[in-house]
């Protein structure tokens, strides 16, 4: 991330630089999905294989607001934010391929790690669970009078669960810097959100919470980002939780194997057509003249190496040995014994 | 008459109840117009309604509840858990509410909990869990876990039938993987609490149930076939209630048990079958009961790992070779 | 209840006769809690004594909106709706002695019983539970086309549980005819609602879940019983779930032991005086000439005399046979067998 | 040298931790300005100030899951759960997120979840429960159950201070009941996963915890006073890690097992404790391994009905008695 850098464009608070890093970070996020599928296909990930189409922006834009030393929580589909957030697309490729040199060894899968040096703390699968431990990292932010603040994500079926509303709950009563990002993306796996909520806003929410709370398109980079840094600004200064409802949509299925059968194909086709965030970023950029299209070019280059190299990199890389899947359940004892069965003679 | 799979079996259970008894419903998430992750209810919102085939919000506590509550005033709830996984999320609901409920307060409770269980799909901590453990330590509820592509079908519809709530345990390596003819022409209800010889022998007891079934029967023909030993496989079915007389039968026939689950070692149902026997049938033991399980970490998602954490065949042959010996 | 008795008083829905028949059901809950606390000091209550002293008449007046057939859940503090269904003091007196006689025969405690054909379902000790349970139960009322409503209360503190916000999302989403009355008693056991959520207004919870909801003076009967009234026909008409929010007291401590220091004494005092929600009833129907003085006076006496009668009825029941309590926790077997050390010859 | 309280050591213990270490602090229902249902923290926020006595919303599962976080970034958060019954609204994030934390993720998450737990007090279904077997069998949890006032205190530290997320279960029984002195020249520390003989003998092991140990404690006389048997009561202190190696040295020994616990049988930690006997000192076993527990019910409210449930001591006399003839 090139934080702070340049001259500010005209009614961003960004430098052209910045501008070029967040068009960089969104063609990322799409064509490391686009080689995910490659590999899906070719049946090299191993489990399923969940994509953001459509949702890079909101991802993206949101972690670029964030300062060092700040953390989010991303969701599955928040590989944009990870990417912003330091994650290097071979952790991930490694990730999805369950490698010996993944992140987490091979344990966990996909986005499921962290890295809290640079800021970024994996989600475990059962749904808004994040939110309270988002919460309790922020709360050692505020009992350390550290000016820190915490992002977490969640999605408009998330925001059915319980833990959502002790979370976000928790963390409002306790005025700690959180902003909770609530994606209303229209489903649930096959779910639309008018069978989670009866309400058709969901940052309704944030006042039952009794905190500020605002809905912006989520698919227009620039409006997520400045709505980002107001909240991630106010929550600094101790202002407490925020909620921001980001409208956008899920083009993909589920997962990859997910067919979608419950979205109308018009409805897919009309976002991407006439709502997506990539192209509607870099139309702007281009219209406003901040950027050329040389310049695009040049990322997408630069992220077709990259991704490249990335890919050759680990795919050769071996499965973790399956005798260290018996360390770290606790930090003493270090290790499981072997149970008695494998001890014994072949 | 064509074979079915393990999950048209239970395809087929829930069908037949939701036909026989309108008080039956299902409620949980994605399935209706989906037909549930693993498309375990697929065409059951076309055919009983929305009334009937309920898409929830990710609340499986309010799930449990309003299960709850619908069964006391005479409804026949299924609930799906789209993972079993999840069930952690109902765990209050379901062992302070649901289970206690007829103890406490006279209210009948007749919800089934089911979903998808256990591992060997290489889907990582959080789908690949057999959480009976933590509920089979809770008077009040029945715990059912099908082996078989019979008994899948058999016992959803004792599970739905029961008057006590019943969580149920499928298992999804077997879903599309075991496949049996069920015929035609009879009914098939399997009585809850009622174990299954699933392969006679003389020399030593595997004790288990659900898909540990299909490796023990591998492991015991391996063993008969290079060792000429006998081993009986005993299916549990059911875990609450336990089948004690059918174990101690087959403990005091053959004298000595293995007890394979794929839940981890600490904790695990193991622990109490082995009481159990020790505490009835002792003296007719030849050697120690003991046990294959997981090893004591969650199950980790590589493919390597995951087969280094969970049981495997080659582990039972080994173990019951050793017991043999014993 | 003596329900649609009479002719309707000027300006409420409610003829003489109810009203009186209110008036009874405040003092019986009254009186009745004072006869309990009696027994608590001389060592007969098992366990501990809950009070709903200044809180009775938001659980009277809201039962009393209900029809036959409709359900509502208590909390430990609606000993009054609970009468009002008709639970009968003797039971409640019986419950907190642990009887045999007692509804649940010794095996719970309180008001944790519950009479489905009277319509009432008694709660289970951790909060926010109830809730998805009653949306189970209207749940039924809507697929059979009943038309039956259900009611159940929450604490401001028990807003805070994940399972409220699952319960009455579930029943939001679902239209169903449930009013939820969300107590605001100014405390949770020590907590002060402001430790419990950052919004003042509990009602503001209702938007989360695209209900309806209002917030009433939970001391002014005829309020509640209105307010209560207007949600439970809206309800039973089909337009699903209603949230009250009630405001109230909590004038004793959470339960009898519990001395209330952090509870200011003025702040006590002040809504002791001014703010009693039966001296207030009682003041509004004298005032209005609805009922004389005697008529009350009658109340008194027949309360008392009745009261007197039920603790004469149960004081020296037996506890129930240890046994017993090996019955029951399956429908099938029936009954737990004795463990093999009770087979054991002495 | 004055005598104190189960409860008071636990207090000195909380508040020593917290004196010595200012990454230390706690979070709950009422522990601030109440100073705790029971009066544990009482005079903590006075001390400690707000920002480390902390008083949450009614939120089981939130604050489990902010003691997770604030633990991750080097702090030791100390939750109070009012009732042990009510950790069930935590489970998901107990077993799910807090136990395998270090496991799938690296992330160090010391905290100790604290509360009272256990009967005899006639407090009914939620406030009696000991809910120590729906957590043994998560791998990643550490379980930790004090008998004596010593331990009250120094098994708090060891949990305190240790790197694992720690459960740890008060007897509500006992605060008051049960005194001690403590002396006050050295620190107080047990070593968490090592069991304790309670009181030596050669012709039966008592394996229990908790409250159970000064019931069995109590038989245990009763039996040398009357038959001139000698007892050995081992109070195993932490359910996991668990101490195979004082078990099968007392096994070794006695050759006969009774264990005792107060939570009920099916599914109840005695299970696990039976089958390592079993798997590890078969053949020291001069009699079946038998088990004193509660009935597999809820724990009802009424003194007469509490009383035919839970297990008393004349209980565990006579099936000392039973094995000793054997
Ligand atoms: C507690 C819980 N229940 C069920 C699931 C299964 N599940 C995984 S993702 C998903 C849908 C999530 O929808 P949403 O929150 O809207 O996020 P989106 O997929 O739209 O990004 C479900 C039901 C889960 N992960 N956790
Ligand atoms: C899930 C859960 N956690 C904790 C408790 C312990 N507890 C019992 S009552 C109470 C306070 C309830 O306050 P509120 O909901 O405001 O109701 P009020 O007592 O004011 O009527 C608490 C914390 C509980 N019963 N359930
Ligand atoms: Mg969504
Ligand atoms: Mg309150």
């Amino acid at each position: 991330m090139q934080r702070g850098a340049g001259v500010m464009t005209p009614t961003t608070r960004l430098s052209r630089e910045q501008l070029l890093d967040m068009s960089y970070y969104l063609a990322l996020t799409r064509s490391l999905e686009e080689r995910l599928v490659n590999l899906y296909r070719q049946g090299k990930v191993i489990g399923g294989l969940y994509r953001s189409l459509g949702q890079e922006g909101e991802s993206v834009a949101s972690a670029y607001a964030l300062e060092p030393g700040d953390v989010l929580s991303p969701l599955i589909r928040n590989l944009g934010s990870m990417l912003v957030m330091g994650a290097k697309p071979v952790e991930i490729l490694r990730q999805y391929m369950a490698k010996e040199t993944s992140p987490t060894g091979g344990r966990e899968m996909n986005l499921h790690f962290n890295d809290l040096g640079l800021g970024y703390l994996g989600q475990i699968s059962p749904l808004g669970d994040m939110i309270s431990v988002m919460a309790g990292i922020c709360l050692s932010f505020k009992v350390r009078d550290e000016s820190r603040v915490g992002l977490v994500y969640i999605g408009d079926g998330g925001t059915s669960t319980g833990a959502f509303h002790e979370g976000v709950n928790f963390a409002a009563v306790q005025r700690l810097p959180l902003v909770v990002i609530v994606e209303h993306n229209g489903y649930a796996y096959s779910t639309p959100t008018s069978d989670q909520t009866a309400t058709p806003r969901l940052v309704t929410k944030a006042k039952a919470y009794g905190i500020p709370g605002i809905t912006i398109d989520g698919n227009d980079v620039l409006v997520v980002y400045e709505a980002t840094r107001d909240a991630v600004e106010k929550a600094r200064a101790g202002a407490g939780t925020f909620m921001i409802e980001v409208v956008t949509y899920r083009r993909k299925g589920h997962a990859e194997h997910d067919d979608q059968r419950y979205q109308p194909k018009e409805e897919i086709a009309e976002w991407a057509e006439h709502n997506d965030p990539i192209d509607r970023y870099t139309a702007t950029l281009l219209e406003q003249e901040w950027v050329t299209r040389a310049e695009l070019d040049d990322i997408a280059r630069r992220v077709s190496t990259e991704l490249n190299q990335a890919v050759e990199e680990c795919e050769n890389d071996p499965l973790p040995d399956g005798a260290t899947a018996l360390s770290r359940a606790y930090a003493r004892p270090p290790q499981v014994e072997p149970l008695w069965f494998r001890r014994l003679d072949g | 008459m064509a074979e079915v799979t393990y999950l048209e079996a239970l395809r087929q259970g829930l069908w037949e109840e939701m036909e026989r008894d309108e008080e039956v419903f299902l409620l949980g998430e994605d399935v209706g117009r989906y037909g549930g992750a693993f498309k375990v209810t697929e065409g059951f919102q076309d055919r009983f309604g929305e009334r009937r085939v309920i898409d929830t919000p990710i609340s499986e506590a309010a799930i449990v509840g309003a299960a709850a509550g619908a069964a006391h005033m005479g409804m026949r709830p299924v609930v799906e858990m789209q993972f079993m996984d999840f069930i952690a999320c109902a765990y209050d609901m379901l062992t302070n509410y649901v289970a206690t409920a007829r103890y406490r307060a006279g209210l009948s409770t007749p919800i089934v909990v089911r979903g998808p269980s256990g591992g060997y799909v290489r889907g990582g901590p959080f789908h690949s869990q057999n959480p009976e453990a933590g509920f089979f330590h809770t008077p009040g509820l029945k715990l059912v876990c099908p082996a078989t592509v019979r008994d899948a079908k058999g016992l959803i519809k004792a599970a739905i039938r029961d008057d006590d709530p019943v969580i149920y345990f499928e298992h999804k390596y077997l879903y599309r993987r075991l496949k049996d003819d069920l015929g035609e022409d009879e009914e098939i209800i399997t009585p809850i609490g009622k174990a299954r010889i699933a392969r006679e022998g003389t020399d030593l007891t595997i004790i288990t149930w659900s898909a540990m079934v299909w490796k023990s029967l591998d492991a015991a023909q391996t063993i008969e076939k290079e060792d000429g030993a006998s081993v009986e496989v005993l299916d549990l079915r059911t875990l609450l209630p336990m089948d004690d007389d059918a174990i101690m039968a087959s403990v005091r026939k053959t004298n000595k048990v293995l007890i394979v689950h794929e839940d981890s070692r600490t904790g695990g149902v193991a622990g109490e079958i082995t009481a159990r026997i020790n505490e009835t049938a002792f003296e007719w033991l030849d050697g120690p009961i003991m046990r294959v399980t997981a090893h004591d970490t969650p199950v980790p998602y590589a493919p390597t790992l995951e087969d280094c954490v969970l049981p495997q065949t080659e582990d039972i042959v080994r173990s019951a070779r050793w017991l043999l010996a014993y």
